[in-house]
């Protein structure tokens, strides 16, 4: 009885837990040299509203739970598609804020999710 | 006693019968007819009002019902069901604090508050057992001096002792809470699960089916052997006793379920209001709910399911409708807000005169009921 | 064999704080018989079947001698809830019923038939649920063994006072393995018809091989019910007999008959003048337990009164009713005057004053000194004590005149204290006795009241009471009626003495009659010889 | 063997007591070594101790017949108000006032009283939690009395766009501390004694004493001490009753005005609310019980509760910055209150 109720709620705070995702789309700088922002890049994150950001901007979305996908499609300056990309992942570090730059998401680099502490 | 009100009743014609639930229900009649002057007087549309009552149903009713088992264990009116409410407030500031969102903050939450709950009515029943015939009276001190614990832990111990993460809960002082906390995480989450809208007025079916599923635990509840023992008690303690039925233990569970209810209730209550005074919602609802219960029929040591239902509508009825019925009436708000106050308090001395006035006939009769058995013997006169 | 009788009690001792109540009782019981067990109030009826349920009051006064055995085994329960586990089960006088609840939910009490349902393994054995089928045939059964008919869905608020008491039988039957069933006084809240009725079901038990201890002072039931009758009197048994060979006479003598040794007969150096001080008319008092139907009686100056009979008989009705205790009609003269009934404040004005049988409830501000106990009384009604102020605008209180008048008391009655200034519950049960009788003397009554002015106090103290009562009428020429249920004690004291049966007088006889003939009045066989003697 | 004599010791007074007398002791130790003048505590607790006394007085009287705790104390305090507010009408100013709004209070006070009593002779065995809600409704109905009242004074009726009277009226003017600066002693500009207030308590506690050595006083403690020994002697017990209930309000009633005139406010509506809680507590703490009070009871109980709640605050303060005085106020008196109620009592259930 007290088993199940524990297990209820680790599993109600795992699925409960709200993130903060920040998606971040300026230059960042990875191992393999400087991503650049993308012209223009419509981001989707699990089945949230997609949301379009232009160079140097950045927006949130809210999300419960660890594991989610996004789906982010980059265009040129003259907003013609060069690529899309869709990948699953989960919030391993134990932070209430991550921030995703689309940039190196685009460039397929390593760290392109990290976790983000706004300074009190 | 039952059966034979039954059997005058389907000899009387309708006028007469009517007039025999007067008699028995004097207070809801009493309401009743408040309302009916009222609500042409305050201005307010049918459209509004109703909407009104259907918000106040999904907010209070599952406290209200939380009252229900003390009263059947003879314990009368639970004015301790103020340390649920505070549980459920603690368990919420939690969750805040977690960020867990939506339902399953919700759950998380009334499954926190349980833990706290249990403890509380725990305490609540061991004192209440050590103040037999007098419990009300008790219990509604306990739920004063319970506050000061409550403020001690809320407003001292945690961001100090209990750590508490997020600035938006903690006062700028580094350690308490804040007068308000914002409950948008779970706001209203219950309500909205299921959204329905009739005549233009939206019905929170959820929260409602929750309520129903409670109203079924507790007559199940009553068909238990628990629940016959509690009934048993509640009628004659000693003889519940001489017949082996654990008293003091079985008391303390009714307190201990109340308790857990109340916990849960204010959750629910909280979140359909979406905001929470940490250091106020919790105080008014014993009253509130204890004056519901009662302008819904339910006496000190008799409380239906449908007592609850009744009385938290005609109760919040008048209380959304005193106000500007006084403004439009005597042209004074205010007047309308104490008259309310008044009533809330008034109707529980009511009950409660009413109640002691019924004990005292009824040892009368008991009395004339030993007549010709040999006291001395019983008192054991030898010894 | 002795030994394979269902129930045997050897040589049972019991002693409360050094005082006996029962000396070397020893009887035994065959299955399926019924044993009439009588006695007078105070006789052991009571302690001796509290031994055998083994209540805690037992234990808690030091347990008790001899030994109790159930089909040969010696046992010695612990608690009530073991005896009823070894079968044995006993109605009380007083119901302990649920109001609210059927006869089927007062039989089935905490022993109800229940399902299983899944929440069981979540919480415990009490969340099954109730079974009201088979519930109603249990009861149903329990009934029928009985033999009575019962309307096992009614409420017991609704019953007869009958019905609730074959309720209560009932529920000891529907105990699978009841053996032995014990049955306090059951007649004595019934209608002639419905004592029949129950006395026809417990025959029909014996029949089914449950033995019986028939506890009543109804001695024709004794005699037409049972198969042999077992007599207590002061704790010993004095008669054993199958009732086929013995009579309600002979029974009764056994009950009350006592050698007078010890208390010297009473002497009145002059005769009492004839007219009555004290005239009681049809006198109706509504006292719990104690109702008064219709007294009437007349006590000459300077007498002592005796009013005797059972427990219950409406014997203590009597003071309580005249004094505006308790609710009263019919008429009372005092000195010629007729005295206001229900106004206790009229009463003491009028001369009388009263020592309640309650000692600690009415008799005692146990919370307060001595001299306040004493004094009390006499200064709300007399005025005594009392130094005027501003021209007797305030009546302030005399301390220095109250201590005195305590101090008096003290001396005279010989009341162990520490002074004037110890609260009355720390006194023993005898010298608060003292204390209630200083209280009566204080007010300088014409008549007195005294209600069983002995009792749960030690042979020395009862001496000391007895004789101080005598003392005061002999050199004060207080009047005094006394009620006691220690018929020895009356007769030691009173001039007359009146025995109440059932709210009525059913006799009154000069103290120095044979008490075998109070004994019959005692139990209701001498309604036809109530005459003034 | 001198242990026992402890037991006994603390039988008799009570764990509850001895820790808040421990706790207030090491208060005023602790007192100087965090810079808190002792003197102005003194004085504080003086003043505090003046202005509660009478109402804590008001406990007696009711507890002594047996009526319990006098949880109804806010109908008390409402016909004092009735009284002061009426005095404030008429417009009478210094010490006359006082006298004046006492003689008001007066018959406000009887009446209430008499009824009061009547209703809890109709409830015996459940008087307290009664009181309490007679106490909450009496207070609910008299806010709507405070606005309908038709006076007219300016000091207590709202100026432009307000109704009805003020919530607090001040007593400048009027009575204001007319007792505290009687014969007061001021020593320094820290150091204050309100002799006069002091006084009048005395007077207070003198009367109520010497009631309790009249034939009547004596009669109401034995209806209290055991009801069933005082009818026995032919005393009317429910007359005690009612006579001791008419007592403690007129009591609560001249309570409210001897605080009122330190204070310096009349606190209309809401504001008797909760006044009877300090009062109980404080004479429960006196070590006082359900069923017996005395006037020592009243002096030390108020002495010791009024004492930790003027030293609380500034000692607390300086020891860890933070205000935790309402917190313990909160929990010390009802704490006691329910200690006290749960204290078996040899008259039973008087709930």
């Amino acid at each position: 009885m007290l088993l199940v109720l524990v297990l209820l709620s680790v599993f109600l705070y795992n699925i409960g837990k709200g993130y903060t995702l920040l998606l971040d789309n300026k230059d960042i700088e990875l191992p393999g040299g400087t991503a650049k922002a993308l012209a223009m890049v419509e981001v989707q994150v699990d089945n949230e509203e997609p949301i379009e950001l232009y160079p140097r901007d950045r927006d949130m979305v809210l999300v419960n739970g660890k594991s989610h996908t996004i789906s982010i499609t980059a265009y040129n300056k003259s907003f013609a598609e060069i690529g899309s990309y869709k990948i699953r992942f989960k919030l391993r570090e134990k932070s209430d804020m991550f921030l995703l730059s689309m940039p190196a998401l685009a460039a397929e680099a390593e760290d392109w999710i990290s976790p983000f502490s706004p300074q009190r | 006693m039952k059966s034979v009100e039954k059997k005058k009743k389907e000899q009387q014609s309708l006028p007469e019968r009517f007039i025999l639930l007067i008699t028995e229900y004097p207070v809801p009649a009493l309401f009743i007819v408040i309302s009916i002057l009222a609500i042409p007087a305050s201005g307010f549309s049918v459209g509004y009002l109703t909407q009104e009552l259907i918000t106040r149903l999904v907010r209070n009713s599952f406290l209200v019902l939380s009252l229900i088992i003390p009263i059947m264990a003879g314990m009368g009116l639970n004015f301790g069901m103020t340390l649920g409410a505070m549980a459920g407030q603690i368990a919420l500031i939690f969750i805040t604090d977690w960020g867990i969102i939506g339902l399953p903050g919700l759950f998380l939450a009334m499954i926190l508050s349980m833990p706290m709950s249990v403890l509380f009515g725990y305490a609540t029943g061991k004192i209440l057992n050590k103040a037999k015939g007098r419990e009300m009276v008790t219990s509604f001190i306990l739920a004063f001096f319970a506050n000061g614990i409550y403020q001690l832990i809320v407003l001292y111990g945690m961001g100090s002792v209990i750590n508490i993460g997020s600035d938006a809960l903690v006062l700028s002082r580094g350690y308490g809470i804040r007068n308000a906390v914002n409950l948008i995480n779970v706001r209203q989450v219950m309500d909205n699960l299921v959204p329905i809208k009739l005549f233009g007025i939206n019905i929170p079916l959820a929260t409602f089916l929750f309520i129903t599923l409670l109203c079924v635990m507790i007559l199940w509840f009553k068909k238990t052997k628990l629940g016959q023992d509690m009934r048993a008690i509640g009628q004659d303690m000693a003889v519940a006793d001489a017949a082996g039925i654990a008293v003091e233990k079985t008391r303390i569970i009714a307190i201990v379920i109340s308790t857990v209810l109340a916990g849960i209730g204010q959750i629910i209550y909280l979140q359909n209001i979406g905001t929470m005074n940490t250091y106020n919602s919790h105080e008014q609802i014993g009253m509130f709910s204890i004056a519901a219960i009662l302008i819904g029929g339910a006496t000190v040591s008799k409380a239906k399911i449908g007592n609850v239902f009744l009385g938290v509508m005609l109760f919040h009825l008048m209380f959304v409708v005193s106000p500007m019925a006084g403004k439009n009436l005597i042209g004074s708000a205010m007047l309308g807000e104490y008259f309310r106050v008044f009533v809330s308090y008034g109707v529980i001395s009511i009950a409660l005169v009413l109640h002691a006035w019924k004990r005292l006939k009824e040892q009368e009769r008991s009395r004339a009921g030993l007549q010709g058995i040999a006291t001395e013997e019983a008192r054991g006169s030898e010894a | 064999m002795e030994s394979t009788s269902l129930l045997e009690m050897r040589s049972i001792t019991k002693d409360f704080f050094g005082n006996k109540v029962l000396t070397d009782v020893s009887f035994s019981l065959e299955k399926g018989q019924i044993l009439g067990l009588v006695g007078e109030n105070g006789a052991g009826k009571t302690t001796l079947m509290k031994i055998l349920f083994g209540m805690g009051v037992i234990h808690e006064t030091g347990g008790y001698g001899g030994s109790v055995l159930l089909e040969g085994k010696e046992v010695s329960f612990q608690s009530p809830f073991d005896a009823l586990e070894a079968g044995i089960g006993m109605v009380h006088q007083e119901f302990s019923l649920i109001p609210g609840f059927s006869a089927i939910e007062n039989i089935l009490l905490n022993r109800e038939s229940t399902r299983y349902n899944p929440l069981v393994e979540v919480f415990d054995d009490r969340m099954r649920t109730l079974d009201r089928e088979k519930m109603k045939d249990r009861a149903s059964q329990a009934i029928e063994l009985l033999g009575v008919n019962l309307d096992a869905d009614m409420l017991v608020s609704e019953m007869p006072v009958g019905h609730k008491q074959f309720t209560e039988i009932a529920r000891e039957l529907e105990r699978k393995n009841i053996r032995l069933l014990v049955l306090d006084e059951p007649t004595a809240v019934l209608t002639e018809s419905e004592a029949e009725i129950l006395i026809e079901a417990v025959g029909n038990l014996a029949k089914r091989g449950i033995a019986v201890i028939f506890i009543s002072h109804r001695l024709h039931e004794i005699i037409s019910l049972c198969d042999k009758v077992v007599v207590l009197r002061d704790g010993q048994i004095v008669e054993e007999k199958k009732t086929t060979d013995t009579s309600v006479e002979e029974i009764a003598e056994a009950m009350v008959g006592r050698s007078l040794e010890g208390y010297e007969p009473i002497v009145r150096s002059e005769q009492l003048a004839d007219e009555a001080v004290l005239k009681v008319e049809h006198l109706w008092v509504d006292m719990p337990g104690e109702t008064v139907r219709d007294v009437s009686f007349e006590v000459k100056p300077g007498e002592i009164f005796g009013i005797g009979g059972l427990a219950g008989q409406g014997k203590l009705g009597i003071p309580n009713g005249i004094m505006g205790l308790y609710k009263a009609g019919g008429r009372v003269q005092f000195e010629g005057r007729n005295i206001p009934l229900n106004d206790p404040s009229g009463v003491l004005m009028s001369g009388m004053s009263f020592v309640s049988e309650d000692r600690r409830g009415v008799g005692l501000l146990l919370e307060e000194p001595l001299d306040w106990n004493i004094a009390f009384t006499t200064m709300q009604t007399q005025n005594r004590f009392i130094k005027p102020l501003l021209g007797g605008l305030i009546k302030w209180r005399d301390d220095k005149a109250i201590a005195e008048l305590a101090r008096e008391y003290i001396d005279s009655l010989q009341i162990r204290c520490t002074g004037t200034q110890q609260n009355a519950v720390e006194l023993s049960g005898g010298n608060q006795q003292k204390v209630c009788l200083a209280k009566a003397f204080a007010v300088k009554p014409k008549l007195l009241f005294v209600s069983e002015p002995t009792r749960g106090i030690d042979v020395g103290a009862k001496k000391l009471v007895l004789d101080t009562l005598r003392r005061y009428n002999r050199e004060n020429g207080i009047t005094i009626i006394m009620v006691s249920s220690e018929l020895e004690e009356l007769r030691s004291l009173c001039d007359r003495i009146a025995i109440i049966d059932e709210g009525r007088i059913s006799g009154i006889k000069p103290g120095s009659e044979k008490s075998t003939e109070f004994g019959l009045l005692m139990l209701g066989y001498g309604h036809n010889t109530s005459s003034e003697g | 063997m001198d242990m026992e004599v402890v037991k006994t010791y603390i039988q008799r007074v009570g764990w509850p007591r001895i820790i808040i007398g421990i706790f207030l002791f090491s208060l005023f130790i602790a007192a100087p070594f965090v810079q808190v003048r002792v003197s102005t505590s003194i004085s504080d607790t003086l003043i505090r101790f003046g202005m509660n006394g009478v109402m804590v007085l008001a406990m007696v009287p009711m507890v002594q017949s047996g009526c319990g705790l006098n949880f109804g104390l806010p109908l008390g305090i409402i016909s004092g108000l009735l009284g002061a507010v009426l005095t404030i009408e008429l417009g009478v100013t210094g010490f006359p006032a006082f006298l004046t709004a006492m003689a008001i209070t007066t018959p406000f006070a009887l009446l209430f009283g008499f009824g009061y009593g009547k209703l809890l002779n109709r409830v015996k065995g459940n008087e307290m939690v009664i009181a309490t809600y007679v106490g909450f409704s009496s207070v609910a109905f008299m806010c709507m009395m405070w606005l309908l009242m038709p006076l007219k004074s300016p000091t207590m009726v709202w100026g432009y766009g307000g109704e009805g009277l003020r919530t607090t009226i001040s007593t400048e003017g009027f009575y204001l501390h007319v007792l505290n600066d009687f014969l007061a002693v001021r020593i320094g500009e820290k150091f204050f004694v309100p002799t006069g207030m002091i006084i009048f308590l005395a007077l207070m506690c003198l009367m109520v004493w010497a009631f309790y050595h009249t034939k009547t006083g004596t009669a109401m403690t034995a209806v209290g001490s055991n009801p069933d020994y005082a009818r026995a002697a032919g005393i009317n017990v429910n007359r005690m009753r009612v006579i001791s209930v008419m007592m403690s309000t007129w009591l609560g009633g001249i309570g409210i005005l001897v605080y009122q005139q330190s204070f310096g406010f009349i606190q209309l509506y809401m504001g008797p609310f909760f006044m009877a809680f300090p009062a109980v507590a404080a004479i429960l703490i006196g070590g006082a019980s359900v069923h017996k009070a005395s006037i020592y009871n009243v002096l030390i109980g108020t002495f010791l509760f009024q004492g930790i709640l003027t030293m609380t605050p500034s000692v607390m303060n300086s020891i860890i910055n933070t205000d935790m005085s309402e917190v313990i106020r909160i929990i010390v008196s009802n704490g006691m209150i329910l200690y006290a109620l749960t204290r078996v009592t040899h008259s039973g259930s008087r709930g």
